[in-house]
């Protein structure tokens, strides 16, 4: 097991900053999610840390070393691709030996370790398939057990499940955090999938325009988000734009909000955000006192186990989403009262 | 601005039609740079006849019958080697010779004039126009020639030889080394084994007369076979130091017609062209401005210098004695003769 | 000291290989080089050293033999550029789209015209179009051109064909296109690098085809490679270099012309 | 039944016009030839019709015939394994190291050659390379005194003039299989720990095959059947079957010697390719 570290990275393409200072560590034996809109520069970091980018400043520390100028083939590092990359001359045996095979392994010793990696992949007995043989799936699995062979210290991942459909992705998912966990290897991925970053990831960093937006685990991130860009990029959430008076929000058109934690000078500007689980609905007509704003019904999105509100309020469109306990579900044009508990309501930066 | 370009295109289609009747076209059908296309000949010929010369070269006698037989009525007036004269005559590609129309016909050299190879089922289908040898060339600044055609053989020279790459040229010149009829030699194992004995001679093989010179200027050879009427061109026109002479043995005579083609659309024209070209005016400027090989007309070799290439060469006493004429050729002999070559040629490059 | 070296010897080797590919480009123009120098050489002979002089161009000024030549060898590489890119495109577009029966031996049978040395060809077609009465001229000319360069005209297409499926056309048709509107549309821009591509090959083959134009010129006229190849027989002279050097400088503005309207030899 | 109908029409439409175009000027000519070769004389002059082997068995009973066959073969083969091995390297920097306008520049510089005429070049290379030419002169310069160059009238001149023809056609295959491959299987060989070498060896090389054998096949072919490069560059070394070929249509107007023996070389070129085919077969479907 090993920890990565990337300390004050910086990569430009011409004018743009694709990295600018970042600086991250990658806890040993933890999945580590990168996650940024297309374009954030998530990808430069990782092929960064992979070898396949040389970035202008700054160090990437493995197990404390410095190998920010190692060439890709001598980091002893597992990469699976967005694509797969699967050598499409290959068997599946050669493709998932060839690190082996490139490292002096024995023929013996390969063909034991390849039989090892499919059983773990659950592919056992597909050696002398060609890749264009495979499903999606397969593929992915292949390209897996091809980038874990050769026991390396880090496994990163470009997109992985990108290419799969909705269902295999789930359950690839599930799979492939299992399996990190058996081989006991620090991970990092890439993905611009909120949700999956959230399902497999121990770590999850937030990455827009080459700065890195905010770390923590996902549950901290999303009870606690730092920014605006945060809150809205992982998970939903309600933002209320207001004032500080008298130690409260004062948010125009929807009376004062409460908030957990500090909050800016009084008289600044200041941005709350809200959960929309965490928002109650009511048919109260009155929407007096605090965190409470009154609106109208504009959509109800059944989906069986939930139901999502959107509501017009004065203060544009807000969202309330409700399990489907068996509480009545409102209509289309019903006035309701939102409300929520100051607990819920997160001061955030702009 | 419509009515003017009318009017310009029912000029121009006019002039064309009239050019087109008006401009009366003669088709000369001869190798590159042999006497017919001296472009001061052609001058003189439209003054007098108001007839325009127009060319086509062939690079082989087979090309020259290829391009008679596949263009019916395209060529008027054709260069035909003695040797192919009765086989043009016999495919019917040529014409019999109205001999009463040429003026000049009477003044040829007798001995030319009425050669067998000319003729054909009794008529006359070759006009005698120039005749020459295939003999040695030699640098004069570095060669002493003797007088025998074994100095080809002389290990003197090794590597420095010429041949031409040409199958009854050097079957003939090793039949007349080995004291054979070239036409018709009774023993082909003896030339064939008289040709590989030229294997250390040889360095390259020229085609042309423009290549012979540029071999000649870049040393690849000091002694060669060459044309005669080529070898005046090469001393007089271009200033080598070219020696010629005739080897006790005897040489290779060449005796070249002008002949009409069978549909020839402007007989009137060709015949005046022969004869034009077989007047001492044509030769005597032709042999003193270019070089040319001898005339058939000896009134026209009375006219040169003393000094002049041909008079030089055929000066020498017994020059003459052992001239061997090129016959016609049966394809079977041809067939062959190519065989010894190519097999010859096959052993040079081992 | 250690990640220096590692540093610099991909750069090493950068500029290894783009030195390689410089003298790959200096093997490949020395003799254009020497050709176009040899123009411009005072001596018929070719001999050296060099000495300048312009006499050559002058000479292929009244020329005429070798301008008409000329004239004759783009007038021929034109429409055969045209005519054997239209119909290989056609054939190499229902190669490419379609499956039917004797497909693999219609492309097998491209291969004969590249293999067969066009020697044969050339006095195959000539005792052919004697007999059939089609002569020799100009036009036996075309008709022979175009024939060779139609494999390379299908196999180049039929390559880029194979680089997409008939997805795109399918989407077309699902928005309402006819099948020839999806070809002109949709298809024929996406082949455009390929056809680009095949017809600089048409022109090449064309331009630079000695052997059939030697065997189907007729009496009289005559393309430049002919012409080039009787002058090397009998009296080749700097001339020959002097209107090669143009062909080649012309032939370079049209190359960049077409680079510049296609993206032929870019990304794909 | 009618979408079938269309469908076939489509397809005779299309490939129509280039299948009757070849089917007229080579097809139709060549099969003339073919007939020419069972016949004891040519198409022209008056003779009958007579059908012989003999034109077939020359080439198996003339020792001489086989020996520049041979040699035909390996001219093809030693300037097909220099094209490949100058050829495969410079379009794989050019494919992979070089980007953007500058790779685009040099793509074209490479393909330019091909609208001189191969004529001139051929000729242009024996200025070069003939002793007190510009090689020789550029040598002696450089180095005064050293043995002068002579690679006129040999061999090696009529290879060197045949590879600079043919170079560009490899550098073009190996360039359109190279740019195909994914740069993401370069980087995944890379991550696992393979060293250039290897990349190239286990990765880059089987992929490009395609390239290579198109290329291989573009120039073998027509280089076994050349014959005026030999003739100009070779001197008394400019002798194969092509320029026997050539000569009994030009020479001689043995056309049926000289069709038999392009059918034999024909049938040797289809044998190579059948032979080589289950090998390449395997290689060309997964790229």
């Amino acid at each position: 097991m090993s920890v990565v570290e990337a300390r004050h990275v910086t990569k430009r393409y011409g004018e743009v900053r694709a990295l600018d200072d970042v600086s991250l560590v990658f806890p040993e034996g933890r999945f580590f999610a990168l996650l940024g809109p297309s374009g954030s520069g998530k990808t430069t970091l990782l092929r960064a840390v992979a070898g396949f980018v040389e970035p202008e400043a700054g160090e990437i520390l493995l197990d404390g070393e410095d190998i920010a100028h190692t060439p890709a083939h001598r980091r002893n590092i597992g990469m699976v691709f967005q694509n797969y990359a699967l050598f499409p001359h290959m068997s599946v045996f050669d493709n998932i030996a060839f690190g082996l095979t490139v490292r002096g392994t024995s023929r013996a010793d390969a063909r034991e370790r390849v039989h090892r990696m499919l059983e773990l992949v659950r592919l056992p007995g597909m050696e002398q398939r060609k890749p264009r043989q495979l499903s999606g799936g397969q593929q992915q699995r292949v390209a897996l057990a091809r980038a874990l062979v050769t026991e390396p210290k880090v496994l990163l991942l470009d997109e992985p499940l990108g290419a799969l459909d909705k269902r295999l992705r789930q359950e690839m998912q599930i799979e492939l955090k299992q399996i990190q966990r058996a081989v006991g290897i620090t991970a990092i991925f890439v993905t611009h999938d909120q949700e999956e970053a959230l399902t497999l990831s121990d770590q999850i960093a937030i990455i827009n325009e080459g700065k890195l937006v905010q770390v923590g685990a996902p549950n901290e991130i999303y009870e606690n988000p730092h920014s605006v860009f945060a809150a809205g990029f992982l998970g939903d959430a309600n933002i209320l734009r207001g004032r500080v008076e008298n130690g409260i929000v004062a948010v125009e058109g929807a009376g004062p909000v409460a908030a957990r934690g500090a909050l800016p000078p009084e008289g600044s500007p200041a941005v709350v955000a809200v959960r929309p689980e965490k928002v109650r609905l009511s048919a109260e007509a009155s929407a007096e006192g605090v965190n409470r704003i009154a609106g109208r019904i504009f959509q109800a999105v059944f989906s069986g186990t939930s139901v999502t509100y959107i509501i017009e309020t004065a203060v544009g469109t807000q969202r309330a989403f409700r399990q489907n306990a068996g509480e009545r579900i409102y209509g289309v044009g019903e006035a309701v009262v939102m409300e929520w508990s100051p607990e819920h309501t997160v001061v955030v930066e702009e | 601005m419509r009515k003017a370009g009318l009017l310009t295109t029912a000029a121009m289609a006019l002039a064309l039609s009239a050019g087109m009747a008006q401009a009366e076209e003669l088709h000369v059908l001869n190798w590159q740079g042999y006497g017919t296309d001296e472009a001061w000949a052609m001058e003189t010929f439209e003054a007098a006849t108001g007839v325009t010369v127009v060319h086509d070269y062939f690079n082989s006698e087979q090309e020259m019958l290829t391009k008679l037989r596949t263009s019916p009525g395209a060529y008027d007036v054709i260069l035909i080697n003695s040797a192919f004269t009765q086989q043009a005559a016999d495919e019917g590609l040529i014409q019999p010779i109205d001999t009463s129309r040429l003026e000049n016909f009477a003044a040829l050299s007798p001995g030319l004039r009425d050669a067998p190879d000319l003729s054909y089922d009794g008529e006359v289908y070759g006009v005698a126009w120039t005749w020459g040898l295939t003999s040695i060339a030699y640098d004069t600044t570095e060669v002493d020639p003797g007088t025998s055609i074994d100095i080809l053989w002389d290990p003197q020279y090794a590597g420095n030889v010429g041949l031409r790459d040409d199958s009854v040229e050097n079957v003939a010149i090793a039949a007349i080394a080995t004291g054979q009829n070239m036409n018709d030699p009774a023993d082909m194992d003896l030339i064939r084994e008289k040709l590989r004995e030229l294997k250390p001679q040889i360095r390259t093989y020229w085609s042309s007369e423009d290549e012979w010179n540029k071999e000649f200027s870049a040393d690849s050879f000091d002694v060669s076979v060459y044309w005669s009427g080529s070898a005046s061109r090469s001393a007089t026109a271009f200033n080598l130091p070219v020696g010629f002479f005739i080897p006790d043995e005897g040489a290779i005579a060449w005796l070249d017609g002008l002949s009409i083609a069978t549909d020839a659309p402007n007989l009137d024209a060709a015949y005046a062209f022969i004869d034009y070209m077989d007047s001492a005016d044509f030769y005597v400027r032709w042999d003193t401005e270019a070089g040319a090989p001898a005339s058939a007309n000896p009134s026209a070799m009375d006219m040169l210098p003393d000094t002049a290439f041909n008079k030089v060469v055929l000066s020498r006493p017994g020059a003459t004695d052992h001239l061997q004429f090129m016959a016609p050729l049966s394809d079977e002999k041809r067939e062959e003769f190519l065989e010894v070559w190519e097999e010859t040629k096959a052993y040079f490059a081992e | 000291m250690q990640t220096m070296s590692h540093r610099l010897l991909p750069r090493f080797a950068d500029g290894m290989g783009r030195a390689f590919l410089a003298l790959i480009l200096v093997f490949l123009y020395l003799p254009i080089a020497v050709l176009a120098l040899m123009g411009f050489n005072e001596s018929v002979h070719y001999a050296l050293p060099f000495e300048f002089s312009t006499k050559w161009y002058e000479a292929l000024a009244g020329n005429d033999r070798l301008l008409t030549a000329s004239f004759n060898s783009v007038w021929i590489a034109v429409a055969n550029t045209v005519i054997a890119t239209v119909i290989g495109t056609m054939a190499a577009f229902a190669l490419g789209r379609f499956r039917f029966r004797g497909r693999t031996v219609m492309q097998l049978l491209l291969f004969p015209p590249i293999t067969i040395p066009w020697l044969i060809i050339g006095t195959a077609m000539l005792v052919l179009f004697f007999w059939t009465g089609v002569g020799r001229g100009l036009h036996s000319m075309l008709l022979g051109h175009v024939a060779l360069s139609l494999p390379y005209v299908i196999i180049v297409v039929g390559a880029r064909m194979a680089s997409f499926g008939p997805e795109l056309e399918e989407a077309a048709a699902s928005l309402g296109a006819t099948p020839v509107q999806a070809f002109w549309r949709v298809s024929l821009p996406v082949l455009m690098p390929g056809i680009v591509a095949a017809s600089l090959f048409a022109f090449a083959v064309s331009f630079d085809q000695f052997v059939i134009s030697y065997f189907l010129a007729p009496p009289g006229t005559s393309v430049l490679p002919v012409e080039i190849f009787s002058a090397i027989r009998k009296g080749f002279t700097p001339e020959v270099n002097a209107i090669s050097t143009i062909v080649i400088f012309v032939s370079m503005g049209i190359m960049l012309a077409f680079a510049r309207l296609s993206k032929f030899g870019g990304e794909r | 039944m009618r979408a079938e109908t269309r469908r076939r029409w489509a397809i005779a439409g299309l490939t129509g016009p280039a299948y009757l175009w070849l089917t007229l000027t080579i097809f139709l000519p060549l099969s003339a030839m073919l007939w020419f070769s069972f016949q004891r004389k040519g198409p022209f002059g008056r003779h009958e019709t007579e059908f012989t082997l003999k034109h077939y068995e020359a080439f198996f009973t003339k020792d001489y015939l086989q020996d520049l066959t041979w040699r035909s073969l390996e001219m093809g083969l030693q300037v097909t394994v220099i094209c490949l091995i100058l050829g495969f390297p410079a379009a794989y920097v050019l494919a992979k190291r070089i980007k953007g306008r500058w790779r685009e520049a040099l793509f074209l510089l490479i393909v330019l050659p091909f609208w001189s005429n191969a004529l001139v070049r051929i000729f242009s290379w024996t200025v070069v390379l003939r002793p007190g030419g510009v090689l020789d002169s550029a040598v002696q310069s450089v180095f005064p005194g050293a043995p002068s160059i002579d690679l006129a009238d040999s061999w090696s001149a009529v290879i060197i003039g045949l590879v600079h023809s043919y170079l560009p056609y490899m550098i073009l295959t190996c360039y359109l299989s190279l740019q195909a491959i994914d740069d993401s299987l370069i980087e995944a060989a890379r991550s696992l720990g393979a060293s250039a070498l290897t990349i190239l060896w286990r990765i880059v090389l089987p992929l490009a095959i395609p390239g290579l054998a198109a290329g291989a096949v573009l120039i073998f072919v027509p280089v076994i059947g050349s014959f005026f490069e030999p003739k100009l560059l070779g001197g008394t070394q400019g002798v194969v079957i092509g320029t026997v070929i050539e000569e009994q249509f030009t020479v001689v107007s043995n056309w049926p010697l000289g069709g038999a023996l392009s059918f034999i070389l024909l049938a040797i070129v289809l044998l190579i390719l059948a032979v080589s085919y289950p090998f390449l077969k395997d290689r060309m479907r997964t790229a």
